[in-house]
């Protein structure tokens, strides 16, 4: 299955991800519109240091933990991705306690927010990878380790 | 000096309506032109740090800003043009020699620009490209002068060395120290794809980069850094640079600064020590000397590589060059007046040397008058923009072409022209590790092969319009050149027709 | 207006050839009329023939056939000539005054030997002398121009249909074994009797039918060769390629062609490694020579003819045989005039050089 | 063709259920649901009096689940007895399932202390179930003045989902702290200061020891009037089944790393069971669903013939009240006991980590919880503090912190 890995070799840390992805989860056409003045809510974060930054979104674990975890149901396998229903969702944040990659976040709404690769947004397919300048996200498909 | 004589040259011109305060702008400016007010919230710019490279601009993601030229404005003058008298300030404050890079941009004519094409119609079929097979293939090198026959009769194939490439264009030198490793590494890998040469330039090579030897030539300059045994043995062929199109006459120094890690390893060069390649070879100052230095080369090589020697145009070019081709030399290449530069001192940039259009077509010439065009094959650089260049450079006479500028742009490059500062926000005039990373070899590869793959597409549909379908049927095929707005004796020179004859 | 020589002039054109294998003459008539029905590939602007075995009576002197534009230039010229040549016969070209041709030039015929007193001093090889010759002649001696100079062959050309030309020039009147013929549409009018075709040097004669989009790129490589293409027609520079590779490289036939007419790298590449290493080897070394754009030519030389498309085959030309006779010809309509029956008719490929020899033992 | 009997219908046995399904696709599964509901999302009953939730989302899985998964369900059915020799189970209506495997996820039932004239107490619910809720919210309304007695989980999720519908909470536990079970002192504080700005009065150290009708009298004497009585003292893990059958039950029932009780063939899933808390190093009770879960799934798995383990047990919450939230993990071991604590605490938060022998045991945060999974991992991964950069995990939780090998073989693989 195709997943968004980033290459800390290229990231730049410019961040441009996080707004590139906020931007195509926000349901506006216009990026000026959906994030000027505001709060950004993420997907996929820019983490690092003075010398290696990199962006961490959603693995789409196998045996995902946060799937396993959930009270709510809310989130399952489709095909390979891990998705959320946000309307199961009720914000107890147990997929925050058990994902080892911090990969999930509390949304603008409270409820939780990961990654879907943009699979249910216009986009279409990840912002992140389309956008980013250095060719540092790819979509791909890799071999289990 | 308390007074600043000049006007920032730009204007960073923010929207303030589309800008999202992303902050990008400010994480990728090296320059340090924009800052974020944490206070209002928003991001500040200090225009007198730009340099208008447009790498802000073109990572913006709302398109908020644009860098647009300073209509601050001296009294109009023209004799003391706003640059000329800006200059002056700049030496009265430092006392120093200006500095400048890439290309010289004044305004000489761009005869390139002031040649046409020929098509087929009606006498003669254009030829589809999409249909028919168009060869774009050459060989650099000398050609036998005559054909030998074994005992048997058999035609003895043995040629002397050749430079095989796909098509008639190669990435021209420019060193790893003035370039970065992910330039090189771009490059190297491009030229391997396409199937065609990339240049060290006085650089060495980086042990990394030895797996590209069949596409690479190796540099052999004034300075002879980086040059060993291995490294002559790594390239496809060998080029000995006596001269650069855009300060002929000139060394080059790298300071000491840029010559850290792996650029003073490849380069031999002990860190923190300025890399100065002296103005001439100090073993050639004659053309008896070149010839040594062609043969010694040859000799540590088995004979089993072509020797390039590359010289800038200079007015007396068509005889260097015929000195050049009885000297061994398998092939010359010529670098025009806009050729570009990691740094050169502006006055040598702007006003030494003359156009490559002009070189190439004397060069051609002569050596024909001489009977000596296929003891050697022309490659010409400095400023070939566009296919369409390329064709017209080949038509005059050229075998192929060197580019470099049009290489660094495919790579982001956005002619700023501050190579010098060491601090390119597109990672690739520089080594500073954040900056070098910037520049993502697995893009910046394949924008080049995009580059050419789209430039021999239009080379062979022109090819096709002229009727032509393989690339030496163009060299030195003057006759599907037309001159427009040229005097007589530019057309001379060029040797072509006025459109409309 | 400027003339053939001044500027470059594109013109379409109707061949046909014949030759006996077995070395059998005819007269010229037969090939004159195979124009006929080819007709309006010309447009009056020019017409001629090559004849081989024409002069078996002179067969070891070089027949030079010359214009003049007046007496004046001829007296001048000939003694240029006699500085160069022993003169064995110079006389008036036999014509036919027909209301068809018209404004013809002073024309005549030399046969004659190289002195060998210059020769020597010239340190040069007799053919090398007498092409060398021919071409000062063409261009220093203004108004005189040398339009064949082989042995035991010639040319004869003229402004006007070449069905017309055959009757001028008589050719009922001689017999030959081999024969080639031109008619020409010129793009424009200058109406000079030296831009007609055949094209020859020596024994090699061209016809020529198409405009070579390479034409520059190959007269400015053969020029650094001595040669000096005066009249910038392809004939012209297709003949001195083939005298260059030929005569100058020793070459043979089919390799030439594999110069001219290039196999394509991919086509090169699928060969046996032996003939592989010969193809690479002559187009990575005579890649100026490599003629692009249409052209179906027939090359003419002592003993046989070859012809030959080029690589993409975008001018037409069709082979057939009867017997012993071998016929080529734009169209088969030209072949059939000649060989009502003729046999085997086919269409050579592209890049594909088709040569006939008269059969060994045949002397010619 | 495998009989699989499941006893229960929680989250531990949709676990099985898929479990089963991942490896068997033929088998026959039954599952007896003493309750007349399909498998719900149990935690979700606070989330439902506060309204953030409704029935028909409480449910766990798709109304198709059984129906996809192929197995039957038994509503209202109990098993009062596993014959393993017989191979089969006896329900309460007399009827016998055939069986070849059987997973015991039975949950744990409110514990409730013999208070003394509890009986005289009109509205008195536990909070467990939805039926519980459903009950409690019918004895409810806006003048209603609630008495919660038990300050854990339970009792405090349960004083969230009613406080905007009642007049008053008052929550009493006999221990000095809310939530003692999971927050250390000063963490519990923080905690209870935070609740109690959101309208919620405790009475801690304290508890109720009669009733009489509608008053509560506490240990100290104190008398509390209430309306409606929430009684969420604790729960037992239900393990009569197991003791029956004579399978080794302690707290709850035992079982190995497969999921397997002492009993062959007798598998045991959820919060039934006693399994090893790998940061205390010791068996303990887990009552957690993502536990649940993934015991249940374990225990498929292997009734199926497949091979599963799972070793990786450790005790974490991540709870929220009125908007803070707490995350802990793992085992707080005090200086006696070896371990060594580092705090930080900012504006509103708080973070406790608790080292020993070179790994992370336990943590507890309060406001900021970002990526909190990343130390979770740690104590799940036994990870040797000495391969990371912990000083900087300390102060923020990131991926930066791995070197970078570790970090891509993390994250630039498949996981």
């Amino acid at each position: 299955m195709k997943r968004v890995y980033v290459n800390e070799q290229w990231c730049l840390g410019c961040h441009l991800c996080e707004y590139n992805c906020a931007f195509a989860n926000s349901g506006e056409a216009d990026m000026v519109k959906a994030l000027k003045g505001k709060p950004i809510y993420p997907r996929i974060k820019v983490e690092g240091t003075e010398l290696v930054n990199f962006a961490v979104s959603c693995r789409h674990c196998t045996d995902p933990m946060c799937v396993k975890s959930c009270i709510a149901g809310a989130l399952s396998k489709h095909d390979g991705a891990v998705c959320i229903d946000h309307s199961k969702c009720v914000g107890c944040f147990t997929c925050i306690l058990v994902c080892p990659y911090g990969a999930l976040s509390q949304g603008e709404t409270g409820a939780i927010q990961k990654c879907e690769l943009c699979l249910e947004n216009a986009c279409g397919e990840p912002a992140c990878v389309k956008g980013c300048p250095n060719g540092a996200i790819v979509y791909e498909e890799r071999d289990t380790l | 000096m308390s007074v600043d004589f000049i006007y920032p040259e730009f204007e960073v011109v923010r929207n303030d309506s589309r800008c999202i305060a992303c902050r990008v702008c400010e994480r990728q400016c090296a320059n340090e032109v924009h800052s974020f007010d944490p206070k209002q919230g928003s991001i500040l710019s200090d225009e007198r740090k730009c340099v208008n490279c447009q790498r802000c601009v073109s990572l913006c993601p709302t398109r908020a800003l644009k860098i647009v030229k300073s209509n601050c404005t001296l009294r109009e003058n023209a004799n003391w043009k706003d640059d000329t008298i800006k200059e002056v300030y700049k030496q009265a404050a430092s006392g120093g020699v200006l500095l400048s890079s890439m290309g010289n941009p004044k305004e000489f004519p761009v005869y390139w620009d002031k040649i046409l094409i020929n098509a087929s119609q009606v006498t003669n079929p254009s030829i589809d490209p999409l249909r028919e097979p168009m060869e774009t293939r050459v060989f650099l090198g000398k050609k036998p002068d005559r054909i030998t026959r074994d005992q048997n009769g058999n035609i003895r194939c043995k040629l002397p060395p050749q430079l095989e490439l796909s098509m008639p264009v190669m990435f021209s030198a420019m060193s790893y120290g003035s370039i970065s490793y992910n330039a090189h590494a771009s490059l190297a890998r491009a030229a391997t794809e396409l199937g065609i040469c990339y240049n060290t330039g006085e650089g060495g090579l980086h042990e990394d980069f030895y797996a590209y030897g069949p596409n690479t030539i190796v540099q052999v300059a004034s300075g002879r850094f980086g040059v060993h045994k291995d490294y002559l043995d790594a390239g496809a062929a060998i080029e000995i640079k006596m001269g650069q199109g855009a300060k002929p006459g000139i060394g080059g120094h790298l300071p000491g600064a840029k010559i850290i890690g792996d650029v003073s390893r490849t380069r031999m060069v002990p860190e923190g020590s300025d890399a100065i390649s002296p103005a001439p070879h100090h073993d050639i100052y004659s053309i008896e000397d070149l010839r040594q230095l062609v043969y010694s080369l040859k000799e540590a090589t088995q004979y089993q590589k072509p020797i390039i020697v590359k010289v800038a145009a200079v007015h007396n070019i068509a005889a260097i060059a015929s000195g050049v081709a009885r000297s061994g030399a398998d092939i010359i290449a010529i670098d025009g007046f806009r050729g570009g530069t990691g740094a050169a001192p502006t006055r040598i940039r702007d006003n030494v040397g003359i156009p490559i259009e002009l070189a190439l077509a004397a060069v051609d010439q002569r050596l024909r008058d001489e009977g000596i065009r296929n003891n050697v094959s022309l490659v010409a650089g400095g400023s070939i923009r566009c296919a369409s260049d390329v064709v017209k450079a080949i038509a005059l006479g050229a075998d192929a072409c060197y580019i470099a500028t049009a290489a660094l742009l495919a790579l982001g490059c956005h002619l700023c022209r501050t190579c010098q500062s060491g601090k390119c926000n597109w990672g690739i005039a520089t080594q500073r590790p954040e900056l070098v990373k910037r520049l993502n070899p697995d893009m910046g590869a394949q924008r080049l092969v995009n580059l050419l793959t789209a430039w021999k597409h239009e080379i062979k549909e022109l090819l096709g319009g002229m009727g032509i379908n393989s690339i030496e049927a163009l060299k030195g095929n003057r006759l599907m050149l037309r001159g427009i707005g040229l005097n007589e004796k530019e057309l001379e020179i060029l040797g072509i027709s006025h459109a409309g004859e | 207006m400027k003339l053939e020589g001044q500027v470059r002039i594109p013109s379409g054109c109707a061949i046909a050839a014949a030759i006996s294998r077995d070395g059998k003459r005819m007269t010229g008539e037969m090939i004159a009329n195979a124009m006929k029905p080819m007709h309006d590939r010309s447009n009056g602007l020019g017409g001629g023939f090559a004849g081989y075995g024409i002069y078996p009576e002179y067969k070891d002197f070089y027949a030079l056939h010359m214009f003049f534009d007046c007496r004046t230039t001829r007296k001048d010229c000939e003694v240029f000539l006699k500085e160069h040549f022993e003169i064995v016969k110079s006389e008036i070209m036999p014509t036919r005054k027909i209301p068809a041709i018209t404004d013809e030039p002073v024309i005549w015929r030399y046969f004659v030997a190289p002195l060998q007193s210059v020769l020597h001093a010239q340190q040069l090889d007799e053919e090398e002398f007498v092409a060398r010759t021919v071409m000062k002649i063409n261009t220093e001696h203004p108004g005189a121009y040398v339009f064949s100079s082989g042995k035991n062959m010639g040319t004869f050309k003229a402004v006007g249909f070449p069905e017309d030309v055959g009757v001028f020039y008589r050719l009922d009147e001689y017999e030959g074994y081999s024969w080639t013929a031109h008619g020409r549409y010129p793009t424009n009018t200058p109406g000079w009797w030296g831009g007609a075709h055949p094209f020859s040097l020596l024994d090699w004669s061209i016809v020529h039918n198409g405009e070579i989009s390479s034409y520059d790129a190959n007269r400015r490589f053969i020029e650094m060769f001595g040669y000096q293409c005066t009249l910038q027609t392809d004939t012209e520079v297709i003949t001195y390629i083939m005298d260059y590779l030929l005569r100058r490289q020793g070459l043979t036939l089919e390799e030439a062609a594999s110069v001219v007419a290039a196999p394509f790298w991919s086509t090169i590449e699928d060969k046996p490694p032996a003939e592989r290493e010969t193809l690479m080897y002559l187009r990575t070394v005579f890649p100026g020579l490599l003629i692009t754009g249409p052209f179906s030519v027939v090359f003419g030389f002592r003993g046989g003819l070859m012809a030959l498309n080029d690589r993409l085959k975008l001018r037409s030309m069709v082979v057939g045989e009867k017997d012993d006779m071998v016929y080529i010809a734009s169209e088969e309509a030209a072949i059939r005039t000649m060989a009502p029956d003729a046999e085997n008719i086919w269409a050579p490929a592209g890049g594909e050089p088709v040569i006939i020899r008269v059969k060994d033992g045949v002397v010619v | 063709m495998k009989q699989y009997v499941i006893i229960g219908n929680g989250v531990a046995a949709a676990g099985c259920i898929e479990g089963i399904r991942s490896v068997d696709s033929e088998g026959a599964i039954t599952v007896v649901s003493k309750e007349n509901h399909a498998v719900y999302c149990r935690p979700l009953i606070s989330y439902y009096l506060q309204g953030k939730t409704d029935l028909q989302r409480m449910n766990y899985r798709s109304s198709d689940f059984y129906e996809t998964m192929n197995c039957r369900v038994l509503y209202g059915k109990e098993a009062i007895k596993i014959d393993s020799a017989a191979n089969h189970v006896l329900l309460n209506d007399g009827t016998t399932l055939p069986c070849d495997r059987v997973c015991i996820a039975t949950g744990s039932s409110p514990f409730v202390p013999a208070f003394a004239g509890l009986e005289t107490v009109e509205k008195k619910f536990s909070f467990m179930t939805i039926d519980d809720t459903l009950a409690l919210e019918q004895a409810v309304n806006a003048n209603s003045h609630v008495l919660i007695v038990g300050a854990g989980l339970i009792g405090l999720k349960c004083a969230e989902g009613l406080r905007d519908r009642v007049a008053s909470i008052t929550v009493c536990d006999l221990a000095d702290r809310i939530l003692s079970s999971i927050l250390d002192k000063e963490c519990a504080a923080v905690m209870q200061k935070h609740l109690e700005e959101n309208g919620i009065r405790f009475m801690l150290g304290d508890s109720a020891e009669r009733f009489e009708g509608n008053t509560a009298v506490m240990k100290s004497g104190k008398r509390v009037v209430f309306d409606v009585l929430v009684l969420a003292v604790g729960v037992r893990a239900n393990t009569d089944l197991a003791k029956a059958l004579g399978a080794e039950v302690n707290r709850g029932i035992i079982v190995d790393s497969h999921m397997q009780t002492t009993s062959p063939h007798i598998y045991a899933a959820g919060d039934c069971t006693e399994g090893e808390d790998i940061s205390l190093g010791k068996r303990r009770v887990l009552a957690l669903l993502p536990n649940a879960y993934m015991q249940g799934h374990c225990a498929g798995v292997n009734m199926a013939g497949g091979s599963a383990v799972f070793n990786k047990a450790i005790a974490m919450n991540s709870i929220g009240f009125f908007g803070l939230h707490a995350m802990t993990a793992g085992c707080y071991f005090s200086g006696e006991e070896g371990g060594e604590m580092y705090e930080q605490t900012g504006d509103g938060t708080l973070k406790r980590l608790f080292t020993k022998d070179g790994l992370l045991t336990g943590f507890i945060l309060i406001g900021n919880v970002d990526r909190a999974g990343i130390y979770t991992s740690l104590i799940r991964e036994k990870t040797n503090l000495d391969t990371i950069d912990f000083e900087m995990l300390k102060k923020v939780t990131t991926m930066a912190a791995f070197s970078g090998k570790s970090r891509r073989e993390k994250l630039g693989g498949v996981v």
